[in-house]
Order: C-alpha cells, then structure tokens, then sequence
C-alpha cells in the first residue's frame, strides 16, 4: 500500500488526474481508497447498482458484455491512468459492462454513494470532475464507433 | 416439370393398354410432353401437350409501331427470331407498299439463308441425328463420330455469322426495318464470308450423304402438304401459299383456307384447315411443292438419294429434306455474297396507313402467318401469329396413331425412344409454337 | 476430379438464351469435355433433377407450376446463375403487370379457364437467391465463355456493369444521339452486347438492362432536349428489361401514352 | 515528280490539289498505312484511306454541345471540317492492346509480353489542337519513369501530316488552351489547304525528304498570304468561341472542390464516359484476362477505361468514387488541375470533342467558369515535350513460391524466389496467379533472393494466391512504388501504428529498422487486430521486443479468456499526453483507421511532414501509365504508395477524390 503522498503523486501523473485542479485532487483522494485486488476479481457487474467510481492505476480492467450465444465478449480494456465505473454518477447508477481485473490490479475507489454527495456539495469538485469524465467516455464512445465499422472485417467479395 | 420422373412408361393393365407418358420432350426447342394411349392395338389417345407458359406475344405487340413489333416478335423465338422479323416487315410493307431496294430484297434472302442455316444444322445434327444412332446427344456422338459433329458445328457457325454479319447478332438480330436495313454491311466485311461458305456448301453435301444412309424406320404417311410457292425463287420470303391438294392463295389469304382451335391440355392452338383436316408444312412440304426451284447443286444431291418419293411420306425421312436446303442455303449464299452490290438505298423511307397488314414466310420450319390490324395513328391494334409447329400439331398427332400400333410388341424403351424420334422429326419449335394462340371469340365454334 | 455438373433449365422464355451455349461452336465439345452436362432437355435426352454444381437458369416466372418449380431448383443448385433478360429482370413478357392479365388471356384464349399463368412475369432473383446474373436478350456468347472459362478456373468473370457507351466508342461507332438525334437509351444501359445497335445505326433499347448508377432522369431530359417527344423516350424503356426498377416507372409511362393518342405516329 | 534541287529550300511549297494522289502513293511505296478523315455513318472519321476520293470533299459540320450534324463547306475543299468523333489516339494508342500472355504447362508457367504491333502509319489532316494531344500523351505514357512500349512503337513509327484549321467550330477553344489553330510543332509536313491546293512545309527531315519526292513548287507570295488568312480566320472564329480562363485555372478549380455545382452537373451528367473516350488526351486503361477453358493460356489485353465507370476506383472494401459527382470532378479537376501537377500541362487541347459528344450537351467551358469563375483571360503557350522512351516494367515475370506459411484464417504469407531488385522497406509488387489479374501486393519481407507478400483472401484473385502451395508459380512485377522514408526517421523517434492487413508492408519498415537499431531513437509499434485470432506475425513480436522496439497490442473485441487490451488501436497512445518528441510516425490500415490515427497523432503533437501513410488503391499497371489509382496530383503507385499528411493535403480523407 502506497502512502498517502505517493498516492497524489500518481494521480497527479495519470492522464485522469493530469488536468483535475489541486483543489479537486485532494478532494478526491479525500474520498478515495486504494484498492488491489488479484486477477479475476469482478469490479462490477453489467446491470447492478454501480457502488464504485473507480481510477486504475496498475493492472487491467476487462469490462465484459454478456451476449446469449457467445458469452462474455470483451469490448474495452480499461487502462492505467484511465477509469471506471463512471455509471457511478450518471443515473440510473447502474453499471454498463462487467468490468473484470484481468491481471492484479490497483486502483483508487471512490464509493458512489459519497461522490455523488460530494459533487452535489462541492461545485468546485463538479466543475472540474465531471469534464474529464465526459472526455473519457466521449474517447470510448468515439473507439466504439470505429469498433461499429468493424474495419479490419474487410468486405469478403462474393465467389464471382 | 424438370425432374425426368414422367419420363418412364407406366403401363396400367399391361396386357390390354399401353400407355406412354413423356414428361418432358428432350432435344426440341421449348417445352412439351407427348402422351399416347394404345388399347388393343389401336390409338385412343395421341396428346402432344405444350406446357410452355405463355406469354402474350399477341397482345404485347398491341399499341405498338410496326418497327418495335419487329425487335418485339424476334424475341418470340430464340431459333428463329430472323422468320418472325421477315413474316411481320414483309406484312407492313405490304400494307404500306414499301418499294425496297432490290439489293435489299437479296440481302433478305441472305439473313433468310443465315438462318436456315443454322436452325437445320441445329436440328440435323445436335437434335435429330443422334436418335438415328442411338446417342442421348451430340456429345456423345461426338464420341463415336466426332468429324461429323465439327462438320455440323462447322455448318452452324456460318449460319450465324451470316446472320450477324447482317443483325450484328446470330439470336435477336437488329438490322430489319420496315424499309430494309438499318445498315448494309460493307463490300469487305461480305468479302470475309466467302471462305467458309465455299467450305458449307461442300459440308451441306457431305451432310446430305450422310443423313441419306442413317438406319431409319419405314413408314408412309400421306399427309397433306402446305407451302410458299414462287415462280423463280426457292421459297423464302416471298410467293404463293399452294398445297399438295390443289390449293392456291396469296400470301396475304392464310385465313382465307386454315383455321385455329384451342384444345384443353395444352397451351397450344392447333391450326387445322376449315374444313378440320390435318396438314404439314416445312422442309418436306418445301422440297416435295418447289423441288424445282432448288438451286442446282441442290437439286443435284436430292436426285443422287433417290428418296424425293419417301420424303414426301415418311416423316422420319425430313431429316434429308433438310440437309437438301442445307446445300440450297449455302449455295445460294454463296452466290449472294460472290455478287454482293450494296444497295443504294439500305432503308426505303415510307408512310404508314391503316389497314390490314399480312404475310406469310417460310421459317425454317415451315409456313409462318402474321397479320396485323393497323389503326389510324399507324400502330398496331390487334395481331395474329401462327407458328409452324402450331400448324403441324394435327399432323403430327396423326403420324403417331399410325406409328404407335407398330411399335407395340418392342420393348418399353426402343418403343419410347421410337415415338420421340417420330416427334422430333417434325422439328416442333414449342418455344414458338405456345405463344401464337390467337383464337378470336366470335370464331369459336 | 470429378466434372462439375452443370444442368440448363428453362422457364418462360424463347430458348435464345440456352441456345447461346450451343452457338459457342468452337467450344462446345470442349466445354463438354471440362463439365458433366447432366440437364439440358434442349439438347441431350439425359435429365437429372440435381444436384447440380451450377445450375443455368434462363426464363421468368410466370406460372404458379413455375413458383415451385424454381424453389425446388435452388434447392440442388451449389451455383444457381440466371441467364438473359427474362430471367434477370422478367423479360418482354414481364409488360404484363402493366395491363389486365385476365382480359389479356381471355382476348387470345377462347377458353382461358384452361391456361395456368400467373398476372406476373418475374425474375428469377424474386423468389430464390441468385449467385450470379449475365445479362442480355440474348446473353452474348463472349461473355458466357468468359462465364464458363472464369468459374472453371475459379477466376472472377469478367461482367462489366458499365454503360454500352464505353464499347460503342471502343468500336469506334458514330454516337447516334449526337450525330443523328436517333433516341439511345445507351448510357443508361449495361454494356457487354458489344454495342451493335449504335453499330447498326439504331439507338441502344436496352435488352441488357440498367447499368450501376443509370441516370435515367437525366438520358430523358437529354433526349426531349434533342427534339425526341417525352413518350417517344418513355415508351423505348417499354421493351425486354423494362421491369428493372431503373427503367420501370418510364416504362409504365411510355406504354400508357402508347395505348392512348400518342399523336400522329403514321410517319417516318 | 521534281528533282531534289528543284524542291523548294527556302520558304512554303505548294501542292496542287491534283497532285495529292502523289503523296497517298509515296506513302504506300514507303510501306505505310495512311489514316485520314472520311465521311461514314453521318461524321468525319479516321480511317485508313484507299486514295484522295475518300477524304471529305466539300463537308463542314455543325457542332454544338450534345449535337453534330454534317452540312455543305466550300465545294471542292477536302479538310474544311475540324475534328470528328475519332481522335489519332485510335493508332497511337488504340481501344485494345495484347500486353502479354500466360502459358501454363503442367506446373510450368511462362510469361510473354506481346510484341508491339510496328506497322507503320502515316497520319493526314492532324489539327493543331491534335499534334499538342500527342504531345501531351508522350508525356503521359512516355515522359515518366515507365514508358509504354506499344505507344512508343506506335507513336516513333507515325510520319504526321498536318493541316492548319482554316475554319473552326463552336465547340472549337484551342486559342485559350494555347494550342492551336497555327502548327508549330511535331508535324513532319504542315499543310494549309486553299481552293486549288495546300501550301506545305516541312517540319522535320523526314518531312522535307517527303516532299522532295512530291511535284511541289515554291509557293507564291499570293498563296502564303491566303494560307495565312484562312488561319487568321480560324484563329478569329476560335476566339469568338466561349473559351476557358486557362491562367490559375488549378489553384481556382482545386479550391472549389466543395462547389455545390458538383451535384448540379451530377444530375445532367450521365457518367457514359463518352467525353473520356472521345478525348485524344485520356489514357485510362485496364487489364483484362482471357483463357482457354483448361486456363493453359492466359492472354491479358488492355483496354481503355473511364474514370466514369462504377468499377474504375472500386478496391476490395469498397468504391472511392461511388457518386457521379466525384466522378466528374475526378475528370474535370484531373484534366484542369492536378494534370498540370502531374505532367506540366493541361490535359484539355481545347479540341471540344467532350463538349459535342457528350449526350447530356454538357459544356466544361460553362462548368469550369460556373466552378472556377475566370479572372481576364490570357492566352498560355504550350512547351511539347520530346519522345524519350524509358525503361520497361511493363510485363510479369515468373516468381516460383518457395514457402507459404498460414497467419491465420484468410491471411497467408507466401515466400517468393526473388531475383533482381530487392524491395524497398513499404514498395509493392503487381502479383497474381496464372490466368488472373495482377493487383498490388505489399512486401512483407525483403532479402536478397527471396521476398514475402502477406496476402488476405478478400476476393477470387487473393484468394487464388493464398491457396497457391509450395513451388507454385507467379507473375509479378517491380518492385514498384514509394516506400518507407527510412532517412527521415534517423536518429529520431518512431511510431508505428498498424491496424489488420495493414502490419503487412510495415513489416518490412520494423525489420529494416530492428536490422540497424541503433540508427534511431525510441521505437514504438502500435498493433490493431480484429479479434485475437487474427493477429499477425505474433511468432515475431517477441523478435521485435528482443530488438529494442517496444510492442503494444489491442483488439477491437475478444472473448472472456484474452487478458490483453482490447479497444482501437488509437487508444494505445490517446492517453499519453504527448508522444515522444520529434518523432515520425508510420501508420496503415484501412483508410478510416488512419484518418483516426491521424488525427490522434496530430493532436498529440506530430505535424503532418512527419505522419506517413501508405494507401490503397485499385491499380492495373502499378507504374503510372493506366490512370486507376489517381488521387489529386498523384499517381498512388508511382508517387506513393507511402506519402506524408502534408503532401496529400486535402485530398487524405475526402470523400470521392
């Protein structure tokens, strides 16, 4: 376990934590725990309430869809420096995918419940935190379509 | 209706009937079936049945102008598409007194010589011949006698390039016009045609001694023969329709001596003479009413086979009819393209008028009738069309009550393959023959 | 190896299609020698209802017998190909769905109670897939060959959807639109007849059927402009393709101004 | 017939319109076919003539647009028309060509390139406009890196007889074009037609030995004067004409590729491709394929194409050029624009072929200054480029298959026996079986006496090639194209980026970069695959670790049991900041892939000189002689197929170019 003041240091360098005022960092890490958790630990679960607001820090988050036939099919892998668990503070706070650690990860957690309350009470926070969320999920929607067009597929030609 | 399970012969009280049920005729062009019922010794059914679907030539020519109804009833048969265009341009241009350039008249009989061409080397060799030898096909007699299937290749190829030197394509040409041609062909690309024709006239000789000594069935049917007769000419285009029983009529009159019946079963009417008797018409009708106008190389070859006499009653026997014009096809292309002058003028201009606008032209095979009602703004309101093979369907189910008792005590196949071969012999184009059905209501008896 | 079979069958139609491929004089016997023809009721007494490797289908669909027939095709066809106009786009009889089928067959039929025939003349592609198409009315030799050669040796054919335009200036032929003011439909149309109408001196009427990207709005306007009459124009798209959903609405119009007044057409 | 110190040495000649028989006679005796004007089929056409008889006596035609019509000229004269239907590109360059033929025998295969057909010609009547269109055509299929050897038969063996326009047409607008109606150049003989006969001069010495051999005489003051007159009327009735505001033309024309007139002409446009065909400037071609049934003999002709047709810029995953707008733009800024980019002059002689030809009546006179309003307009002359044939790479040579190795499903790497040139780290090579059609394939891995193409089955021709087995044999030609800038990357920073099929040319960069490793600074290699299962190379990656280049891999999606990344490939680097400084990026994949990339990559601070990319485009010849793969002012094959953001400009990832 990391030390509180390492701790800011690495949020500070990920690409999440990089733009967030001082004022906001230290409010997050505020309500944040670290959290490490061996490979194969569910994050959160496709369709639950989502209870953490999550940043990894080391390690991979799988974040799974289940599909009747194929099973789980892994759409994204989640990051160091990028997070998780965003359904946390967009209604109807349930979770989109299930997010699965696929090697040992570390992460800071924020617990939903206390964000939520946080950002209702703290403008400041809500200023600063809420863009950079919309930026990632605004990436992910972004890889998403590329993902729709499914390019490498190529157009297999019919036989003549 | 494709499958081959109708094809077998069911006999249902073997001992006292007979019956032969062919699902689908092979090797004609278009669909039909032959059923044949023999009791005792005697015929009490003989069917050919024309399941081909039918397709409203008649109507979708209504409203049309003369020179659309030209590409329209080309399509009405793949194998002979040139007769259909010559019967219908000669009936317009009859109606509206077209004076065509005399070379383009002779630039008919070219087309028409194309494409006799090619239908009777089509018929002799890849549809007829094979029954006399026992073969499923020309690809398999090209097993046994491969010379002589690239001789009838060969035959065919130059009909349908001479067709295609004059339409630009041997199936569905597009250079007849009301008035002559959209485009004579030029002295030079005529000039191309000279090697192979000298090499077809040898080729149609070799095929008339070739088809003259194929093993062929006895039989005599003396039935009644219908023509195209003209006082110079072997008949093509143009003359009088004559019979062996005396008839003489314009080329215009058909009406005035046949009519049409529609018979449940088929899809097919059946043309019979107004007095209901059965006729043929076609190669063996041509060579027995016209032999004298043969061209002479074919005249020639007819005399060396000594069967003139059995053309005219054995049916089986058309098969040398036709490769008697073969040799008049080929020579007198050849004559035609040796002396080839392009026209002056490929397209007369002309007037359309109202009025009735008939002809008759001999396909290659047989007598082919049009006549058209034309209407004041000069398209057609009505049409009438009849096929060769909707001529000889009476005649044909004749031959077969007089065939079927003599095949009675051969085994089931030889029997089946016999009747086929009798069918086949009339070259029935079903193709054409389903499409011309035009029975008028007040004419119905 | 084994021969691929290969069966021709036929619905309505004037057999030119199928003829085609006995018109291929110089390659007939070896084609024969490369594919097993097992069905070919035009010019072998062998049948076989299938299977079938490829399977050449030339005709519309024009009787209820027909419907079921095709189905039944499909069914033993590995490579179903549809061969000319009337099987590809419903051919010159599909002018039909304009008109009334019943008044139709009772004016020609003195008993049309015994006729089987359907008010519709389709393509083939309307009632089961189909793996590929050769155009035309009739399909053109070369093509079929470069069909037959190409699937034979597992290459894509050659089958340009191109407009006739590019093999008419190919061959050199003088442009009957511009030159003559004669009606063309040409530019709309797809190429591989070898562009003998213009050849001929005759406006293209389009027995292959619309090309990709056939500007049919844009030829008519071209052709009023050129002093043609807009039923004139219409009425060119009324012949053996004119089912295919380019040229249809056209067609419908060139024929119902043709069986109306359509002015003083008794000239030349 | 005079003798040759009787031939006028000094000044024009003259030829008394009886004495053309004469010259139809020398050129016969000299063993060449003669093409000139004659009247068929209702226009002026170029054929071969049997004698003076058959030119176009007494005949002018009405041209207008979408309308020509023969009328009476000046009786007695035999060139009073202008230009026909038929350009000389019919002789020069004719519809179609054999390039070679295939013969396969047993598991031998052999390669023959057709022998050019050498029989030569003799040109008469060739307008002004026309001499700068075979000018303009050298440049084209002779003035590059590759010549045609047919044309340059063609066009060496062809003894060319000029005639100055002495009347014009409508569509006639050679004066703004700056090519006409005087002959200046590339004529052997020039002629000027009046009422009795032609003052003539000789442009070349084959043409002055022409006409010491002819009964010429020198021609009087009287004559030259009314010579020059009937041209100073053409050159008058030209200017009259609408013309085209040919200074700026290109930076205007290419400035307006948004014009809303696009769609406008788009609806009267018909996409025949008639204009193409009539222009004597147009070379588009294609290569088509014809067997016997068994495949034992292949022959491959050309034939000319249009940039109109649907097919003309389809690839396997789609068509570049799928709308009719993009294709006429294609054509017009082609011919007004990036022509002038590609060749040094336009490819518009101001003939008016396309504007009479065209069905629709459509006029690029009145398109070009609908789209590119024209400043005052000044007249431009023409520089004619001399004949240089170039090397030739213009046929297949066999390359027998000495491994093939599976990467996965419908992806196959195929180890050819390589003799000659070895590729370039990003060149291609022309590949196809026997019996099938040659496309581009990139090389995967190059060394001396052998190379690899990794090859996915995307249609009936890959898909033979990925099935071909050990000691198998190939056509191929090149190497061909642009490849990888290595130099640029020294000693600096780079970033590969690679989605799919894409991995494949860039192979060959990582391997020619791990082979010299420490040339350059920190290597990054970005990999996007579909699913795990199509990842390529992977026995390889490691290789490339081992090496000093870092890997990073995602899929865009996988199943439950795949512990790697999964996302697109552009977010293995969206979340650094900055990328590393200076660095230079490679990337190719599918063209939507790297207009993503790109993007990131500029973002992340990487301008466009140093984001190279490699792409896709349907080739026939692969050496910038068939017109396929034009994209702006370049040639795909023979520019790129490698080119920098910066060099595409505009054209990198707009719809329809």
């Amino acid at each position: 376990m990391a030390d509180r003041r390492s701790l800011a240091a690495e949020l500070a360098a990920s690409w999440f934590g990089s733009d967030l005022p001082p004022h906001a960092r230290t409010a997050f890490l505020e309500l944040a725990v670290e959290r490490e958790v061996g490979a194969g630990t569910e994050m959160v679960r496709e369709g639950q309430p989502t209870t953490g607001f999550g940043l990894v820090l080391s390690g991979r988050v799988a974040l799974r869809l289940h599909v009747p036939g194929r099973g789980q099919v892994t759409i994204l892998t989640v990051e160091p420096g990028d997070i998780y668990g965003w359904s946390a503070i967009v209604p109807p706070y349930r979770s989109t995918s299930t997010g699965v650690a696929v090697e040992p990860v570390r992460a800071l957690v924020v617990d939903a419940v206390a964000l939520r309350a946080a950002l209702r009470a703290d403008d400041a926070l809500a200023a600063s935190l809420y863009p950079r969320v919309l930026e990632a999920v605004a990436r992910r929607l972004d890889g998403t379509r590329l993902q729709l067009l499914d390019l490498f597929a190529g157009q297999v030609e019919a036989s003549w | 209706m494709h499958g081959g399970e109708g094809r077998g012969a069911a006999g249902a009280g073997a001992t006292t009937e007979r019956r032969f049920d062919v699902g689908q005729l092979t090797r004609v062009e278009g669909e039909g079936s032959l059923r044949l019922r023999v009791r005792g010794g005697v015929v009490v059914e003989a069917r050919l049945a024309i399941f081909e679907a039918p397709r409203y030539f008649e109507r979708l020519v209504v409203g049309r102008r003369p020179d659309d109804v030209l590409d329209i009833v080309a399509r009405i048969c793949g194998i002979c598409p040139v007769a259909y265009q010559m019967s219908a341009v000669h009936a317009f241009e009859a109606l509206y007194r077209v004076d065509v350039d005399p070379a383009v008249r002779t630039l008919r009989r070219l087309l028409y010589c194309g494409e006799w061409i090619e239908s009777h080397a089509l018929h002799v060799y890849l549809l007829h011949a094979p029954d006399f030898l026992g073969f499923e096909s020309v690809v398999a007699l090209a097993q046994a006698d491969r010379g002589a299937v690239e001789r009838g290749l060969a035959l065919k190829k130059t009909g349908n390039a001479i067709v295609a030197l004059l339409g630009g394509r041997p199936i569905h040409p597009v250079s007849v016009r009301v008035g002559g041609f959209s485009r004579a062909p030029r002295p030079r690309e005529m000039a191309a045609l000279r090697p192979a024709l000298e090499a077809a006239v040898e080729q149609a000789l070799e095929t008339v001694r070739w088809v003259a000594g194929l093993p062929t069935p006895d039989l005599r049917q003396a039935a009644r023969l219908v023509a195209l007769r003209h006082p110079d000419d072997y008949p093509m285009n143009e003359g009088r329709i004559v019979s062996s029983d005396g008839l003489d009529l314009p080329a215009t009159d058909w009406e005035a001596a046949f009519r049409e019946e529609q018979v449940e079963g088929t899809n097919a009417l059946h043309a019979r003479t107004l007095d209901g008797g059965a006729y043929l018409v076609g190669p063996a009708a041509r060579v027995t009413l016209a032999g004298d106008r043969l061209h002479p190389l074919a005249a020639e070859a007819l005399a060396a086979t000594g069967l003139a006499e059995e053309i005219r009653v054995n049916p089986y026997r058309s098969i040398v009819a036709r490769a008697v014009e073969l040799v008049h096809a080929a020579a007198e292309a050849r004559d035609i393209v040796a002396g080839y002058r392009a026209p002056e003028t490929a397209l007369a201009t002309w007037r359309a008028r109202p009025g009735t606008a008939a002809w008759a032209t001999e396909a290659p095979r047989g007598l082919l009738f049009h006549r058209y009602e034309i209407d004041e703004r000069g398209r057609v309101a009505e049409a009438r069309i009849v096929p060769p093979t909707s001529q000889n369907q009476a005649a044909i189910e004749e031959a077969l009550v007089t065939v079927a008792p003599g095949v009675l005590d051969v085994p089931e196949e030889t029997a089946r393959t016999r009747i086929e071969q009798l069918v086949r012999s009339y070259d029935p184009c079903i193709s054409c023959a389903t499409h011309f059905l035009d029975l008028t209501v007040e004419r119905e008896p | 190896m084994a021969r691929p079979r290969l069966g021709v069958v036929k619905f309505a139609s004037c057999d030119g299609c199928q003829l085609t491929l006995l018109d291929l004089e110089d390659q007939l016997l070896g084609i024969a020698e490369q594919v097993e023809i097992v069905e070919f009721a035009e010019a072998t007494s062998a049948r076989s209802a299938g299977p079938y490797e490829l399977l050449l289908v030339e005709g519309s669909v024009s009787t209820p017998e027909q419907a079921e027939a095709i189905v039944e095709l499909r069914r033993q066809a590995a490579k179903l190909v549809t061969i000319g106009a009337c099987a590809t786009t419903g051919g010159i009889q599909a002018l039909r769905v304009f008109a009334d089928h019943d008044a139709w067959r009772a004016s020609i039929y003195p008993h049309p109670e015994w006729i089987e025939s359907l008010a519709t003349a389709t393509p083939i592609a309307d009632h089961v897939p189909v793996d590929a198409e050769l155009r035309g009315c009739p399909i053109d030799p070369g093509q079929l060959l470069e069909f037959l050669t190409a699937t034979l040796l597992g290459r894509r054919p050659r089958l340009p959807d191109e407009a006739v335009c590019l093999a008419c200036k190919r061959a050199g032929s003088v442009c009957v639109v511009v030159a003559h003011g004669e009606p063309c439909l040409g530019p709309v149309t797809r190429t591989g007849c070898g562009a003998i109408c213009p050849a001929f001196g005759r406006g293209c009427y389009a027995c292959f059927g619309p090309r990709e990207t056939a500007n049919v709005p844009g030829l008519r306007r071209s052709l009023v402009v050129l002093g043609n009459a807009p039923a004139d124009v219409d009425e060119r798209f009324a012949g053996f393709t004119a089912l295919a959903p380019p040229f249809a609405r056209a067609a419908a119009a060139g024929l119902a101004a043709a069986a109306a007044t359509g002015g003083d057409d008794a000239r030349r | 017939m005079i003798s040759a110190t009787e031939a006028p040495a000094h000044g024009p000649g003259f030829l008394a319109r009886k004495d053309l028989g004469a010259l139809f006679a020398l050129v016969r005796d000299d063993g060449r076919r003669l093409i000139g004007p004659t009247v068929r089929d209702g226009a002026v056409m170029l054929d071969e003539l049997d004698g003076p008889d058959a030119l176009p006596e007494g005949i002018r035609e009405s041209q207008t647009p979408g309308r020509y019509r023969l009328e009476a000229g000046r009786p007695g004269r035999l060139f009073d028309h202008t230009v026909g239907p038929s350009s000389w590109k019919r002789w020069t360059f004719p519809p179609t060509v054999p390039v070679g033929t295939t013969r396969r025998d047993g598991a031998v295969v052999a390669f023959e390139p057709a022998t050019p057909d050498a029989a030569p010609l003799a040109f008469l009547g060739v307008r002004a406009c026309e001499l700068a269109a075979l000018a303009v055509q050298d440049r084209v299929l002779l003035g590059g890196p590759v010549a045609d050897p047919d044309y340059a038969a063609r066009r060496r063996s062809a003894l060319v007889i000029a005639i100055q326009c002495t009347t014009a047409a409508s569509t006639c607008f050679c004066t703004s074009m700056g090519t006409g109606p005087e002959v200046s150049d590339g004529a052997d003989v020039v002629l000027t037609e009046l009422d009795d006969g032609f003052v003539v001069t000789a442009g070349s010495r084959r043409g002055r030995e022409l006409l010491e051999r002819l009964p010429v005489r020198l021609a009087t003051a009287e004559e030259r004067d009314a010579a020059a007159g009937g041209v100073a009327a053409a050159r008058a009735a030209v200017a009259a004409n609408a013309g085209v505001a040919a200074p700026g033309l290109p930076s205007r024309l290419m400035a307006a590729l948004d014009s809303p007139r696009w769609a406008d002409v788009a609806e009267r446009c018909l996409t025949c491709a008639n204009c193409t065909l009539v222009c004597p400037t147009c070379f588009c071609t294609s290569v088509t394929q014809r067997s016997d049934l068994a495949g034992a003999e292949t022959l491959s002709e050309r034939t000319w194409d249009s940039c109109f047709t649907g097919s003309f810029a389809a690839v396997a995953g789609g068509n570049f050029r799928s709308r009719p707008q993009d294709r006429y733009r294609q054509w017009l800024t082609h011919k007004f624009a990036t022509w002038v980019d590609q060749f040094g002059t336009f490819g518009c002689i101001g003939c008016g072929r396309c504007v009479t030809w065209c069905p629709a009546g459509i006029d690029v006179r009145e398109e070009l200054a609908a789209i590119a309003p024209p400043p005052r307009a000044v007249v431009t002359g023409m520089h004619l480029p001399a004949v240089t044939p170039a090397p030739d790479e213009a046929w297949l040579r066999p390359a027998r298959v000495v491994a093939t190795h599976r990467e996965t499903a419908n992806v196959t790497t195929l180890t050819l026996a390589w003799e000659g040139q070895v590729p370039g780290a990003g060149q291609f090579v022309m590949a196809g079986p026997p019996g099938f059609s040659a496309a581009p394939i990139s090389v995967s891995r190059a060394r001396r006496g052998a190379i690899e193409m990794t090859v996915r089955a995307a249609g009936p021709a890959t898909a033979a090639l990925t099935a071909l087995g050990h000691g198998a044999t190939v056509g191929v030609r090149g190497p061909l194209g642009r490849g990888w800038p290595l130099e640029r990357m020294l000693d600096r920073n780079v970033i590969v980026v690679a989605g799919g099929i894409g991995l494949a040319p860039l192979r060959s960069l990582i391997e020619a970069i791990a082979a010299e490793r420490e040339r350059f600074r920190d290597v990054t290699v970005y990999l996007g695959a579909r699913t795990p299962r199509d990842r390529l190379f992977v026995g390889e990656l490691g290789a490339w670790s081992a090496a000093g280049i870092a890997v990073t891999e995602t899929v865009d999606r996988a199943g439950a049991d795949w512990l790697g990344r999964v996302g697109v490939v552009t977010h293995l680097f969206d979340h650094a900041e900055r990328l590393p400084e200076g660095a230079v990026a490679a990337v190719c994949g599918p063209e939507r892939m790297m207009e993503a990339t790109v993007e990131v990559l500029r973002a992340r601070g990487i301008p466009d000189e140093r984001i190279f990319v490699t792409l896709e485009r349907h080739m026939e010849c692969g050496v910038g002689l068939c017109g396929h793969c034009q994209l702006g002012r370049f040639f795909v094959c023979r520019d790129g197929p490698v080119f920098s953001i910066a060099e595409l400009g505009d054209a990198f990832g707009r719809e329809g170019l």
